[in-house]
């Protein structure tokens, strides 16, 4: 009891800090010096439509990198963590009514759609909203249906653990690459920037975000599976 | 080393050995007068003058004695040879170079630690007998003698202050003249703290419960006899006179004959024999508290006032 | 030169590539991981190469080929770089550490490690806030899943704990940035740093979020339960990484945000790593699990190091070498400890003993603590020095003394630890050795040597390591295979070489000094060969104790002076060890010299007042308000080796409880080195006046006391070491009494007292020590009658004590003369009293010390026992010569050093030397004289008596008149047992362990303040979280007040 | 009216708080958790906008030249998409350690793991 | 023979084994010799002459004649004016006065204090009781003959004899030891054998060695 309140006591303080950051917060007119630089050169310099991409990708490519070891580490460890052999059996013996008449042909219509609709988000990351992650989202939740259909369905890990560490060895050898022929670590300007609003312009944009959809989609769905497979009852 | 040979005065000795000749018969006879005098006072006859010449000689006629090793020879040797250097240490006659004897080696400070050399030599000898009652009583006297040693070294260094020297010679001149210029007078606090530690250190009843006959026979010289008991008896004639002839110096003007030293010698030592015939034994315990509780803050009076 | 942007791709790339092996492969993929942290290692070493000696200035990496603002930009300099070859190195250990672990789980563990180390050096190059964050939480995850690595189930309680702080630290970060981003309209450091973001408009409260965050990070006090839980449950390797990589990069990006936050932020900072740093310490007093105690230890030093942080202001260019120091010690020595602890099989404290089956892991272990504690030569002990100096320059001395307690509480508890590997015995199977484990832990033992050397090398004050007396020491350490006789030969040889080699260089007052040290210790070292084994240990101690001796007396700046002091206490800490049952006294011992070393050390600290290199002649010259506390504070220090009372409860039982050979060495020349140092003082610093009291004045009083105090307690003594010891307190009181008299026979009495007493008590600590062995005890009562049994021993003890007790033939009266002369002129009186007293007590002692031993009834068990052993009585006798020389001959030593004190005291009251006798203003004394007719006296009487007793019958132990009755048994008749009975009724209330019971106090204080403030911690994942917003809270209220 | 945004964003957090501070079952623990994160996520995007502007995505309704004026600041869009991920990461962690107690403990009580105190 | 006497093995502190038998280890085993007087005629004439002047009596009373002894010190009969004196220690007295009737167990003691006095030494028989029993004469644990056991130099006849026939006898033992005949330490030294032969037979437990020095 005593400890609900002191929570309670203590978060009244971090709200009165917020309040405090709240009131203290004006809007901003017009564009700081860094959302203005960036409004004016990503046209011309990466040639890219959409510019949250392109500070995703290149501009603060290091993070997007970040992110994708989190996502990697992530699986890897979860990999690490269930891999123990001996349940995976277990799981598999274990009879499971069959899933719903809606779902079996729902499922089994949609889930093309999905994928293709993850395909598309991600390889136009530059141009429209989304990217790389959001699609790999979509491409997961594909996954993720599936499983749902036919929770005994097994995905070969090895496929997913090759898409995911050539997407990733990918990635890493564009920023490589940027490094040696272009301004630096993860710079777009690799590959030809094309003109502007085109599929393939934006230099290295597409090809690193689409890279990183798959990455993304193999390690959710490696995810899944791997909770799924251990799943007793 | 060989120049200080050359000029050392060869003939201090036979003086030295000449004074040490006069006080051993004078300490002789001026025990047995003050043993008569206490007899006197418990209305007997009390012993012959002479009589502790018949006991000297007594000892050293007995034909057999004991020995329990080489610590026991060393410890009447020690204790004799504290108190003959004691008395050789100090000069006994102001003014005559016969009676100063080897006063030029060492001054005040060495007559003060001298003291100790009998009486650990004899703490040692006394030990080595194995005796429990010997090492009980040697215990008792160093434990007192702490405490009676204390008033002394005050009053000694109040004197030292008072005359800014640590040469009896220079002190016993200082008081040269007169009477009252006698440090008895010009510093009586150091005086009265040296005079209640003089009691302490002559083993009479109040403080004598070293020696204590009944409760543990005799302490430390239990086990001596025939000749080891002669050389004691000796220095129990010798050594109260050598500690008084300190005293004299310092604190009643030093003598400059003979007669007066032997004057000055017995009424300080009559001081100690009326204090011991009246009063009861002490435990030491409590000889230790009445020292530092009456004698020391004397002392430190002396000290400070000098 | 490599870009450090490979660091991170070759981390990436590999992990991804190990992602492509199969499940099944195990040495491939190890292979690949041990190569690709080489490489990163090797890259990060280059770069440092190119700073340290090439001097290139730091390089700005950008990515995405624009500007930093608009990208991320990484910096490598100086720091950078060796941080980076830190985090890098121990990386690559734990993953050779790691072995078996690493190929149980599969490659999956070694991405994860690989993810862990290339993060890391993100967070330590990137200079962007949110790619600090990203690295940062990178950190975490990598983290959460390498501490299920651990063979302990616990650590699963632990992980859990960590990612719900975590969890919470993440958002108030990223509130944080995304404020200060809005507030400064950049994300890139430097930026933000010139944008001034206390002036902006909401920025304060922005920054305070992202600072507190950081900071929670580095686990500060109230907050930091969960970084307990990881170190105590992790694998050993992870832990390794996890305190000294995490630790170092976490504490680097808080100092990148300090540059943020200006110099505002520095004492919240300041005041956060000073709570850590002292409530951590005394947090770990009561712990018992090794590993959270490492762990306490590691808060500790990080919350240390974020001090120092604050502290940037102050210490200028400076910084980096003591940051760097603090830093470097505590990653190397935690990780080694960790690597250690990896080899010990149970977790207890007590069972670290297994180490002494292992030699090599007992001197590893014992670097490391020293390179933890910070002693010489390591870089922990230059690091503190400059910051004492710093923070005294700046008058910021409650901080210098919170940093002082908080190191010496640490020292107390890792030393308790070493004494438990050196004392405590151990299980059989203690210890789970593995050669790789041991050869990780072992190459940190040559990296922490490495660093000493190049600390040393990088300080202005000369490098320890050139020293060639410690080198001379170290040298005993690859020799101690060889025989012990051999070793002490070279010992001797070295000693006595070194002192032939400096003669010349010496003035008089250093020359007996060093008499006294060096050609005194060979002479004691002589005793040392009736050992027939090997003593490991034994050589490289005391040759560490003689070179800081040695070091001591030619010592011309502070620094030399402090670095000495702080060798001579180690090595005479690891030789009292060595005695069997010597671990509490030897701490005791330690903690009380460490606690006046850093007295000294904020003494130097403060009279420097910001001067670089310090004379120890400039003492004379400190300003008027700051001179008083310096002597106060050098006395008390100096004062806590000579063991005056108040701080004396460690001798009795250190000087009693070491070996044989080894209480001379302590008593009779270890003691003097406290004494040199009031030396010192006194002759710069003079008499000094604090709130109108003579400081000098309450010196005397001291020295008096602790005469009386030392007299008095040996009188009552079972043991006859602890008698002797409680003697060596008395005399140092004497010495310290005159010395305080500040007159010119004054100190010539301290001066013969340093002569006196290192004779007379080496001489009868090595009879008493000879005769223990051959009677196998201490207690005085159960020996007895072994003067026909053991008579040379007999000679050197009653010598001793004639000398000791300053009756006239032998040197102590000497000393006592000069005393008596010397209290003629000075100005005080009443302080004389006690000291009169004190001077017959010592008879007691003396009396009973011989009379129990050698005379009196000699028991059934000791009727057959030999002489003590041959190398223990020469150094006697040579001794019992020595006291002769020196009792007829005084001016030997003393004429020089009597005139090279005249220029002290303006030529009043010295001593004149003509022919044998030596005069002063007030009395005279001719040693030869009184000698030769004492001599002449004693031996006619002796003569005499043997003429007339030829014919005496010699006679056995109970031909004794008992009443007429037969004696018992030798035990009941021998009168030795609570021998001054009487002396205790009347002055046994003045003995009563008043000092004793107050140490005790403060320690149970602090103990069980430990122990009830711990209970803090209570386990509870979700109480860690509120503890954490509770620390924000508070430190919101605390700081921002009415802030904008 | 823009600033109600971040308020939700804030009350979000808060709530998240108290709900994974007082919660035992650790599941709940990370529901409440995300509800922090997406608290925070809201914060992050809420920072970023100005009153009458559009996405940051230059397209025919909004040409290179006049991006400067019309849209929005892209920064903090781009950070949300990494914070999201990063919460996920986390996210699936404690998932993870979820699964491990209930391994090993039996039980999704938090506080029954205490044995590491003191 | 008692448990502390008995032969025994100790364990010494280095580990060995030594065996220690407490009779001939802690005491000497010599016998008395007989000591001629050593100097010429006219010093042991002297020496006789102090000898006389200065005995030193040991306080051990036994039996009923100690009460005799007080008196001595008192001013009535005053001793000290004949350089008699009272020595707690056997070691320097010269003058063994036994004072009454000696049981076995006190003769032991007497025996051992006897032995322990130095050179000439001379016994004190006082009252009947030493001369031939006295009214004990038919006792079975009283010595009957003080002569048997100890060198008697004189004997105080009475049935306690008063303070003035003590200083009488002590007139007596004066002008044997003047005369040079006091010679009972010698007596005792020349027929030890018979003199301990005698006291064993009486004493049963016999556990000192043969002379007690």
């Amino acid at each position: 009891m005593i400890r609900n309140f002191a929570v309670f006591l203590l978060l009244l303080g971090l709200g009165a800090i917020f309040l405090h950051l709240l009131d203290g917060y004006v809007p901003a007119s017009e564009l700081n010096q860094t959302a203005r630089y960036y409004a004016e050169h990503t046209a011309q310099d990466l040639g890219a439509a959409n510019i949250v991409t392109a500070i995703i990708v290149t501009y603060r490519g290091l993070d997007t990198l970040g992110e994708v070891t989190v996502l990697f580490l992530a699986s890897t460890i979860i990999g690490m963590v269930l891999a123990q052999g001996s349940k995976r059996q277990r799981a598999l013996q274990r009879k499971l009514p069959a899933s719903g008449e809606l779902l079996t042909t729902g499922s089994r219509l949609l889930v093309p759609l999905i994928l293709l609709f993850g395909a598309y988000v991600f390889v136009n990351g530059h141009l429209t909203p989304g990217g790389g992650f959001q699609g790999g989202a979509i491409i997961a939740s594909a996954a993720l249906l599936v499983l749902l259909t036919d929770p005994l369905k097994r995905f070969s890990h090895k496929l997913i653990a090759l898409v995911e560490s050539i997407s990733g060895l990918v990635f890493v050898g564009v920023g490589v690459l940027g490094m040696l022929l272009a301004g630096g670590f993860l710079d777009n300007r690799i590959l030809p920037t094309g003109e502007f609003g085109a599929l393939f312009s934006a230099g290295a944009i597409p090809l690193i975000y689409s890279f990183v959809g798959l990455k993304v989609g193999a390690e959710f769905t490696s995810m899944l599976t791997n909770l799924a497979e251990t799943e007793k009852s | 080393m060989m120049e200080a040979l050359v000029e050392f005065n060869w003939m201090r000795i036979p003086w030295a050995l000449l004074t040490v000749f006069i006080v051993f018969n004078y300490g002789f006879l001026m025990t047995a007068l003050i043993q008569k005098i206490a007899a006197r006072v418990g209305r007997r006859h009390g012993i012959p003058i002479w009589q502790n010449y018949i006991d000297l000689i007594k000892n050293y006629a007995l034909r057999t004695s004991i020995t329990h090793g080489v610590m026991f020879y060393l410890g009447p040797v020690f204790r004799l040879s504290g108190g003959v250097g004691l008395l050789l240490f100090v000069p006994t006659i102001y003014g005559s170079d016969m009676f100063s004897n080897f006063s030029f080696a060492g001054d005040l400070i060495l007559a003060l630690y001298f003291v100790f050399f009998g009486t650990l030599g004899m703490a040692l000898g006394a030990a080595e007998s194995g005796h429990p009652y010997s090492a009980i009583g040697i215990t008792r006297g160093l434990s007192q003698m702490t405490a009676a040693e204390l008033p002394f070294a005050l009053a000694v260094f109040a004197v030292a202050l008072q005359y800014q020297t640590l040469s009896i010679t220079d002190i016993v001149a200082a008081q040269q003249g007169g009477v009252l210029n006698w440090t008895l007078f010009t510093n009586p606090f150091a005086v009265a703290a040296a005079m209640m530690s003089f009691l302490g250190s002559m083993m009479r009843p109040p403080f004598d419960v070293v020696l204590a006959p009944q409760e543990i026979p005799i302490g430390p010289p239990t086990e001596y006899h025939s000749s080891f008991l002669a050389m004691m008896q000796t220095n129990r004639a010798l050594f109260p006179i050598a500690k008084i002839v300190v005293y004299m110096n310092l604190f009643f003007g030093g003598a400059a004959s003979w007669p007066v030293l032997f004057l000055k010698v017995f009424l300080i030592y009559m001081v100690s024999a009326f204090v011991g015939v009246v009063f009861p034994r002490f435990r030491v315990e409590q000889s230790i508290r009445w020292f530092l509780i009456w004698a020391v803050p004397l002392g430190i009076l002396a000290v400070v006032l000098v | 030169m490599v870009s450090p942007m490979y660091i991170i791709a070759a981390g990436l790339g590999g992990a991804f590539l190990l992602g492509l092996l199969p499940n099944k492969w195990r040495t491939i993929p190890y292979a690949i991981t041990l190569a690709i942290l080489g490489i990163m290692a090797w890259i990060a070493g280059s770069w440092l190469y190119a700073f340290a000696v090439q001097g290139a200035a730091s390089v700005e990496i950008f990515t995405a080929g624009t500007q930093p603002p608009f990208a991320i930009n990484f910096r490598v300099g100086l720091a950078e770089a060796s941080l980076a070859l830190l985090t890098t190195l121990v990386g690559l250990h734990s993953a050779l550490y790691m072995k078996d672990t690493l190929f149980k789980q599969g490659r999956q563990a070694m991405a994860v490690l690989l993810i862990f180390i290339m993060a890391l050096c993100g967070v330590i190059f990137t200079r962007d806030v949110f790619n600090l964050f990203v690295f940062m939480e990178l950190v975490v995850i990598a983290t959460a899943g390498l501490v299920l690595l651990s063979a302990d189930r616990r650590a699963l309680g632990a992980g859990i704990k960590y990612l719900i702080v975590s969890q919470l630290v993440s958002i108030l970060l990223l509130v944080g940035i995304i404020f200060l981003y809005h507030a400064t309209g950049t994300l890139n450091i430097d930026d933000m740093a010139a944008a001034q973001v206390n002036l902006l408009q909401g920025g304060a409260m922005a920054f305070f979020l992202l600072f507190v965050a950081v900071l929670a990070e580095l686990k500060p006090f109230p907050a930091n339960g969960w970084g307990l839980d990881i170190y105590e449950s992790a694998h050993p390797a992870f832990s390794a990484i996890f305190s000294t990589a995490t630790g170092g990069a976490t504490i680097y990006a808080a100092d990148k945000m300090l540059q943020i936050g200006g110099a505002e932020w520095l004492p919240a900072a300041t005041a956060i790593g000073i709570v850590t740093f002292v409530a951590a310490n005394i947090f770990a007093l009561v712990q018992n699990n090794d590993r959270r105690l490492l762990g306490y230890s590691s808060v500790a030093q990080i919350g240390l190091l974020l001090t120092v942080a604050g502290q940037r202001d102050i210490l200028g260019d400076a910084y980096y070498y003591v940051a760097g120091g603090i830093l470097l010690a505590h990653a190397v020595s935690k990780a080694g400890l960790f690597w250690l602890s990896g080899l010990v099989a149970q977790r207890e404290l007590t069972d670290w003993a297994a180490l002494r089956s292992q030699p090599v892991l007992v001197f590893a272990f014992a670097t490391f603590l020293a390179l933890l504690v910070g002693l010489p030569p390591f870089p922990g002990f230059y690091a503190k020095w400059d910051l004492a100096h710093h923070l005294a320059a700046e008058g910021r001395l409650w901080l210098l003394g919170l940093i002082l307690f908080g190191a010496l509480v640490e020292a107390a508890y890792l030393f308790r630890w070493f004494g438990y590997v050196i004392k405590r015995e151990a299980r059989e199977n203690g210890l789970a050795w593995q050669s790789v484990k041991a050869d990780v832990a072992f190459s940190a033992v040559i990296v922490a040597w490495l660093l000493a050397y190049l600390w040393g090398h990088l300080s202005g004050h000369g490098n320890l390591l050139h020293a060639v007396p410690l080198l001379f020491a170290l040298l005993f350490l690859p020799l101690d295979w060889l025989p012990a006789k051999l070793k002490n030969v070279l010992a001797i040889s070295g000693l006595l070489y070194w002192f032939y080699l400096n003669y010349p260089s010496y003035d008089p007052l250093q020359l007996i000094f060093a008499a006294v040290m060096l050609p005194g210790g060979a002479l004691i070292l002589l005793a040392s060969f009736q050992t027939q084994k090997r003593r490991v240990g034994f050589y490289p101690a005391a040759m560490l104790m003689f070179a800081g001796l040695a070091m001591l007396i030619v010592a011309k700046s502070s620094f030399d002076f402090f670095a000495a002091w702080e060798l001579l206490t180690v090595g005479s800490y690891f030789l009292i060890l060595r005695g069997k049952h010597s671990e509490p006294h030897a701490l005791s011992y330690l903690v009380f010299s460490l606690g006046g070393a850093f007295l000294i050390l904020a003494g130097f600290a403060i009279a420097a007042q910001g001067a670089p290199d310090f004379k120890l002649a400039a003492l004379a010259q400190v300003a008027q308000p700051y001179a008083p506390w310096v002597f106060a504070m050098l006395a008390i220090g100096f004062m806590t080796k000579t063991a005056a009372v108040g701080v004396h409860i460690w001798l009795p039982g250190a000087h009693a409880e070491a070996e044989t050979d080894v209480s001379p060495m302590v008593s009779g020349i270890l003691l003097k080195a406290g004494l040199f140092g009031l030396f010192m003082l006194l002759i710069t610093m003079g008499k000094q006046q604090l709130y109108g009291v003579e400081l000098t004045y309450v010196m005397l009083w001291i020295g008096a006391i602790s005469a009386l105090i030392g007299n008095l307690m040996a009188i009552f003594q079972e043991d006859a070491k602890r008698l002797l010891a409680y003697s060596s307190i008395g005399q140092m009181g004497y010495a310290v009494f005159g010395l305080a008299l500040m007159n010119h026979l004054g100190w010539l009495m301290a001066l013969m007292f340093v002569i006196n007493h290192y004779i007379y008590k080496s001489m009868l600590f090595l009879s008493v020590g000879g005769i223990a062995k051959r009677t196998g005890t201490r207690l005085m009562y159960r020996m007895g009658g072994l003067i026909t049994l053991m008579p040379l021993s007999f000679i050197a003890v009653m010598i001793g004590i004639i000398a000791m007790s300053g009756v006239p033939p032998l040197s102590g009266f000497g000393g006592r003369w000069i005393f008596y002369n010397a209290i003629m002129t000075a100005e005080y009186r009443l302080p004389m009293v006690i000291v009169f007293l004190a001077g017959p007590i010592a008879f007691l002692y003396l009396f009973r010390l011989i009379h129990t031993i050698f005379l009196g009834q000699l028991k059934d068990e000791m009727r057959k026992i030999k002489e003590a052993p041959f190398w223990i009585v020469l150094p006697q006798m040579i001794f019992v010569v020595a006291l002769m020389v020196f009792a007829l001959v005084p001016g030997l030593a003393l004429r020089k050093v009597d005139l090279y004190m005249t220029q002290f005291f303006a030529g009043n009251g010295h001593l004149n030397w003509e022919g044998l006798t030596i005069s002063s203003d007030f009395g005279y004394w001719n040693p030869v004289a009184i000698m030769v007719i004492i001599g002449v006296i004693f031996m006619t009487l002796f003569l005499w008596l043997l003429f007339v007793n030829r014919k005496a019958q010699p006679v056995k132990q109970f031909n004794i008149v008992f009443s007429g009755e037969r004696p018992f048994r030798p035990e009941t008749t021998h009168f030795a047992w609570n021998f001054f009975a009487p002396y205790r009724k009347a002055l046994g209330f003045l003995t009563q362990p008043l000092v004793t019971i107050f140490w005790e106090t403060v320690s149970e204080l602090l103990h069980s303040a430990a122990d009830i403030l711990r209970r803090f911690y209570t386990g509870n994942g979700q109480t860690y979280a509120i503890h954490l917003l509770g620390f924000v809270i508070i430190v919101y209220m605390l700081w921002m007040g009415g802030k904008p | 009216m823009d600033w109600i945004a971040m308020a939700t964003g804030f009350i979000l957090i808060l709530m998240g708080l108290y709900g994974a501070l007082t919660e035992r079952n650790i599941l709940r623990i990370i529901v409440s958790f995300t509800v922090a994160n997406t608290g925070v996520n809201l914060v992050l995007v809420a920072v970023g906008y100005m009153h009458g502007r559009t996405a940051p995505i230059l397209d025919k309704t909004v040409p290179v030249a006049e991006a400067v004026a019309r849209i929005i600041d892209p920064v903090p869009q781009a950070l949300v998409l990494t914070a999201i991920v990063i919460g996920l990461g986390v996210t699936a962690m404690m998932l993870t350690y979820a699964y491990k107690l209930y391994e090993e403990k039996g039980t999704l009580d938090v506080s029954k793991c205490r044995d590491l105190k003191w | 023979m008692k448990e502390e006497l008995l032969k025994r093995i100790v364990k010494t502190p280095d580990g060995q084994e030594i065996e220690v038998d407490p009779l001939l280890d802690y005491y000497c085993q010599e016998g008395p010799t007989v000591q001629p007087p050593a100097y010429t005629a006219i010093i042991e004439k002297l020496f006789n002459w102090a000898r006389s002047e200065s005995l030193w009596i040991l306080g051990f009373g036994t039996g009923c004649g100690a009460i005799e002894m007080r008196p001595l010190m008192t001013p009535r009969f005053d001793a000290y004016r004949y350089g008699i004196q009272w020595r707690p220690t056997p070691r320097q007295s010269n003058l063994f006065v036994i004072s009454g009737y000696l049981s076995t167990k006190t003769l032991k003691r007497v025996i051992r204090s006897y032995e322990q006095m130095q050179g000439p030494k001379y016994v004190v028989g006082l009252g009947s009781c030493t001369i031939n029993g006295g009214m004990y004469w038919d006792s079975y644990n009283t010595i009957k003959r003080l002569d048997d056991y100890l060198p008697v130099d004189v004997y105080i006849a009475g049935c306690m004899p008063r303070p003035e026939a003590l200083l009488a006898g002590f007139e007596e033992l004066k002008k044997i030891i003047r005369a040079g005949k006091a010679e009972g330490a010698n007596l005792y030294a020349k027929n030890f054998e018979w003199y301990k032969a005698n006291q064993k037979s009486v004493i049963h437990d016999w556990d000192m060695p043969d002379y007690n020095w």
